[in-house]
């Protein structure tokens, strides 16, 4: 059907564009009528993050505003290969005002066998959807597996790795430094707080950098599949839900990322699934006009 | 153009001297302005009340900042911390009168100008607490009996010791950083790393 | 824009009509980001019905998922002409489960001079979205003020007067005799219970039936914009609230009504607002599939 | 066609007596099937439990059906009331030991097969409940110790009396209605019309 | 003197049938009676519905009751489960169209007498349904259009089968316990034992 | 029974007392197992005030954490003359921190006439109440039916009526000057904004200002009952819930009354009840120790 | 002080004399002024069971009515010999009304070394609060070590384990049988299951029956300490948190236990501590008038 | 003894001044010290952050201050209100660029050091926006692009001219009052009556 883009909000034309998009692609729609438990969410704090609202259902139960549609989807994942789009509401706090606000978010999910061209694929929508918000974004790369392999080469207690991957997160190359590491492991984790640039040019100092074939490996994974995009390690999500390839996409204007995405087996295992998956969310509220 | 947020004061002064290597012109014509910029540097300065500062780099209205680490923790803002400036060393501490014990059944009364950082130091030692969130002069508030101790950033210990205070616990070390907004950093990279190196 | 059926479902492709219909016909759209305090929709229940879900905000507040739009739209309304729509999810029951949903919901309000202009515009746009849902569909009419003016005439306590309205809302005629009013008052109290059918047919009667000005005035208010509708007094509300033209539209198989509306200045006034209110909803998520 | 869903045993069988003045066959032959049609009248009935009339009809799996006022109050089901068949005439009662006083600080225990009916009518009178759902044989509850009270239909009075028990309060008056599914009721309204001129 | 809650019904006499090895005199003369003691056993036996045993002993007004299996697990009950008596066998299923199939994104409507236990076989499986409860002739629902399933006791299946039915899936397999209530167990345990012994 | 008073903290060896106070002066005891739905106590804001927490019971319906126990005291109350006492745990916000917190209140509701010996009895409990909390103490009094016999002779709009109130409960005499009031009205109200002190000295005073029957009905009911109390108009109440006499206790050291109470009729009647009622709380956690 | 009987509810009584009976005793008494974060219990549920209601706190945090105590006196244990005892009001839904209530709890935690000395103490000091209760009342023992033994010993699938313990739950002998674990080891349960009576009598065969080191040693423990109770493994708790002695004690009329108790180094284990843990609640609602 | 607190800077000065008409010595030798004792007036003085002294007094610390209109409203302190000392006048104003219009569906950006009185103000006219708490040069804010608009104290709106803003609406006018302690008003009413008198 013909809609007048005059009936119609920049993000909810960006919205109608990416379900086509994701349509196009294969992508089979997943839509969340029902509130989930509190519990459920709580539980995997480690993958959301931030805060939740709850309100209590009729029958007694302490539900949740749904802050996620990923969790959702991977819980009733039953196996196999499957290609899932949504388009959703969810409930988040917006920054310092602390008020919460119903906010429209789409994205996909890839789950079954994750290889090198699913992971190109999730990546090539990912910049497809940048590129429908604003023909001038970064797309930003990073690897879990390399940080993973890191960690087994140092040698400390799990606060100090805990402290080293907040470092990473904000770039805090004297933070690390100051932690007095074995030299050798140390360096290593001052360039990747530091690191930033094309994958391209990148790729090869991270093979370099390798201290153990995991992280060969996994630099060799994020080589294979990143071109066009930006090495940035301050990225890197929760370990215990994230596994490999993670992402996020930024626009000008926009204050965070608007695109947001990764691997996580780890959360299909904590869910008591099996297979892979990998995905990424377009948050659309940070759409204010501008567009293609 | 790279936008800096600068924190008015003494701190703000040394934090900028550190910019002359980049080319920029001495602070005495500066520090009038509210803003000034240096085309030279490529860089366009504006003066912000010390704890605005983060909220200026995280929002986005500067691309960098100078912020003291105090600030970082008390609003926890979410900027890229770029560098460890040396400068405005302190520490923040627990201050109150040596030797007293307190009723553990009452919650302990605790001014400060950092609520967030006493909540989360107290919560970790599982004490519960009153916090009394002042501006400023924060030592006055056991004087006065106003409160039991009080949480506050202490250099000499000086004024403490006016009061007849003394540092009881230290909470954490403080300097200064450069802190940059996440998205400015991607977009003006280039810029802000020279900017970085040039400081270090 | 053009945009694929196939990526849209029924409900979908009916607010998107919806929102073109009523762009056309000089709608502006209100958008309702933010969360309204428990208490905004609490002291209005009368008009409300039902229950409110509850969650506390971040700083404390006692908030409430938004239940209605309307009462948003008129809380900001300022005076003047005004005509708003809006599309929007909002949080409702479904019936015996007990169960919390979010749903769909469209509709217009039509703000400040209500002449027999703005009643048919609104009604014939109520009509239209009816069309955009089913060909088969049934449009019930009422007057709330013939039913105001009947209760002046009726001598009895107010617990009395409440149990004829429900009565009335029940079709319970037996239950009306009952009560043994005074047989003039009665006959016409039973009527109104019974009254079911064409709005042409059924305005004489309504006139002949009039006790006093107020009742004849609304006769004819109803006559003067109701053609092609059904009239049928079981479809009242809360006369705190509606003070003329309400309506009730049906299709065949959804199990209650699909758009319901009417006209109430009581709100306005009662959110201290000054001039007229008329508008109705639509309630998408009754759409299951078979429509134009 | 009407769809009409009739509350099986005594109530059910002299409600469908009222049918026979529309032609509808004798009821012999009909009781034994769970649903069955009658063509010249256009009506095609079924049986169910009388205390599930009322959700078949509020959800339109039936257009109209015969229920007890009891049920109608109990389920609150939004459905059309169009008739009172003046059958199966009976009394919602409170039913206890007499003369016996309860402590008014422990909540009442109410025995009952009616929950809301019971809790809407002590609230009204302020009074604190525990309610305690049994499905038959409530007259039991306070001879056996469960309950203090019964809130239950009466009809006689004698299974109460057997049991030493006696009504203490009558909650409202019941007798079977004729009730419609509100949407059927505007589709089907010819047809719903007649039937109900014809029962009355 | 032990109290003991019986099953009215086909159930109910079977199981008394057990008691009479305790010495209780014969069924004829006290099925009509609501309560009946049997002096000689030590015994005091009530009749109730069926589904209220449970809620009976649960809260001590009973010591002791005979109970399907299928309504210890709708209620919950929190009572000593001491003998499978085996009497009483059927299954709980979930019945329906055979080979009909149902919009996954749409809650699939299920009646029945037995919600939680429903709701807790469906949540299982994770998929979102709306409960239907009714008191009776469940299998009426889907053929009236009412629910796309129902979950209900099924003995032969016969009346699935009339009605075009068939059992989809097993739920669980049913059959009569002796319960007891916990306090009642501990101050009565020597009279318990030695009922629950006889009962094997 | 003998309790060592080793086992009891001063706060509840305080509760002990007052409860065989209230018992020797005939309060039979009232409690309150079960909570209060939300909406009862929001209906009655004006004579809570503060915040109230609420939650969801398992049936779903909003529950308050009952903030007051008169409330529902009154809410129960069947006419005739009734002696009530009560010792609960109440919950309020204390004070900056903002947080919750379970407190203790005991407290008296005299309901059925209200005379000036009625009057004399509970001031006198409420004198008793603070001798055991502490030997030093103040009693401060006002009379809510002085200030309505006040308002009568204001001619202003409610607004600046509202703002009068506020400024008396601040003592604020510039600001009540600043309304420019005409000369005879303002002066009264400055006076009250103004006056403390013994309330033998200050009667005639208050008799002296009346401008008319109701305000010298009251400065004399006042004066009969107020022996030994300061007059004080700071801590008038809400006076669609108050009618007469107020009070409230102070001790030093507590940094708020810890006596508070006065005569509600409009509570009753608002309720839904007939007849007078009188009583008073005392809050029992502002108890630190020090102690008669 | 001296305090009239006639003042005090008997639960009062009751809760009076518990604390001078737990003060006499060396327990020091705890005090909870504030609220616990709800994700604090809920992290804990194995420990609770049960429902908790949960409200949100003015700066946003989702609270909970405190449904226990022994939790919040762990989570400030630091360690050493500790006796805390508490008198608390705790908040849990009673029974099939499904309405929460506000409950008086009673109760003592000993912590630090728990050797027979302090588990026979502890025991008598239920024994003593039983008493206190009615002079007609059971203790029953249980022991988790000989459980945790047995299991050892079952080659089963965790589900069926858990199943296991279900059964012994509800006695459910047959239940058991019909697992057809391997005989030597079914019958154990299923006695385990049928086991009821005076521990002086069934110590010895409780050790017969122990298939390896860790129940003798559990069966020799029980039989150190239960002098004068009943063993009965239907009262077991959950093992993550219990590890040692359990028990419960009932009196007649009580329509479940009234004192309930055990040994909990799993929790402490759990909270981050180190050490012992024993104590038991009394539940003093449970008291309804007739007592010693 | 009346303790009580003045507010540090200009504004203190001048209020010191009305007290040297109670005996107090001249203000020189005084404002270099925290607190100092007038024992001839009866009054002990300390000086603090002028947004603390509403807590000072409200909490006790102080029997009384003086304080600004403009923090008992963002403070909403609860204490006696005993005279306006008619100094420290200036306007609450609302401040931005004239003429600029901003879309009503976004919330209204408002950078201020007084969000209660921001938040208020704009909740009476229903206007959603994000308030961002300054501690100060709010009016760097809009030029910055922080924020659309200020909520701040203006005096001469030199500083808002300079920014080349301009006040666009005025919340409300300020004035210094002095404050009192509740409970202090009424063990100590007598010398706080005298104070406030001779201050008059």
């Amino acid at each position: 059907m013909n809609i007048p883009d005059s009936i119609l909000s920049p993000a909810e034309r960006v919205e109608l564009r990416l379900r086509k998009l994701f349509a196009e692609s294969g992508y089979r729609r997943y839509r969340m009528a029902r509130f989930e438990p509190y519990d459920f969410y709580s539980a995997h704090m480690g993958f959301l993050g931030g805060r939740i609202l709850t309100f209590t259902d009729t029958d007694g139960r302490l539900m949740a505003l749904k802050p996620d549609v990923t969790l959702s989807i991977i819980k009733n994942y039953r196996g196999g290969e499957e290609k899932v789009s949504y388009t959703e509401k969810v409930y988040r706090d917006i920054g310092s005002s602390g008020e919460f606000c119903e906010i429209s978010e789409a994205g996909i999910e890839r789950l079954g066998t994750v290889d090198a061209e699913a992971q190109r694929e999730v990546l090539a929508l990912a910049k497809a959807s940048l590129e429908l918000i604003s023909p001038d974004h970064i797309l930003d790369v990073a690897h879990i597996g390399y940080v993973a392999g890191l960690l087994k080469e140092t040698k400390a207690k799990s606060a100090v790795k805990a402290e080293l991957l907040k470092l990473v997160k904000t770039k805090n190359v004297g933070g690390v430094r100051s932690l007095g590491l074995d030299a050798g492991v140390s360096s290593v984790w001052e360039s990747l707080a530091e690191l930033y640039g094309p994958a391209e040019s990148l790729s090869q100092s991270l093979a370099d950098m390798s201290l153990n074939g995991e992280m060969s490996a996994a630099a060799a994974e994020l080589a294979g599949v990143s071109a066009g995009a930006n090495v940035d390690f301050s990225i890197i999500r929760d370990m215990n839900y994230y596994n490999g390839l993670v992402f996020k996409g930024y626009v000008p204007g926009a204050s965070g990322a608007v695109v947001s995405g990764g691997r996580y087996d780890g959360l299909v295992k904590s869910l008591g699934g099996k297979g892979g998956a990998i995905g990424f969310a377009v948050y659309l509220d940070s759409i204010n006009g501008e567009e293609a | 153009m790279i936008n800096v947020a600068l924190p008015k004061g003494r701190l703000g002064s040394s934090a900028y001297k550190l910019f002359e290597k980049l080319g920029c012109g001495p602070i005495e014509e500066n520090t009038r302005k509210l803003k000034f910029i240096e085309e030279s540097a490529g860089l366009s300065f504006f003066w912000v009340k010390p704890s605005d500062v983060a909220i200026y780099v995280e929002r986005g209205a500067a691309d960098v900042g100078v912020c003291g680490k105090d600030i970082l923790l008390e609003s926890g803002a979410d900027v890229f911390e770029l560098l460890d400036l040396g400068i405005g060393r302190c520490r923040m501490c627990v201050a109150g009168y040596e030797g007293r014990t307190y009723d553990m059944e009452r919650p302990l009364r605790v001014a400060t100008k950092f609520p967030n950082i006493a909540r989360s130091y107290y919560s970790g030692k599982s004490r519960d607490i009153d916090i009394i969130k002042l501006n400023g002069s924060i030592e006055l508030a056991p004087v006065m009996g106003l409160s039991d101790v009080i949480v506050d950033i202490v250099e000499s210990g000086a004024t403490l010791r006016e009061n007849g205070l003394a540092p009881l616990e230290e909470v954490c070390r403080i300097t200064a950083r450069l802190v940059a907004n996440k998205v400015s950093y991607k977009f003006k990279n280039v810029e802000i790393k020279r900017l970085t190196e040039a400081l270090i």
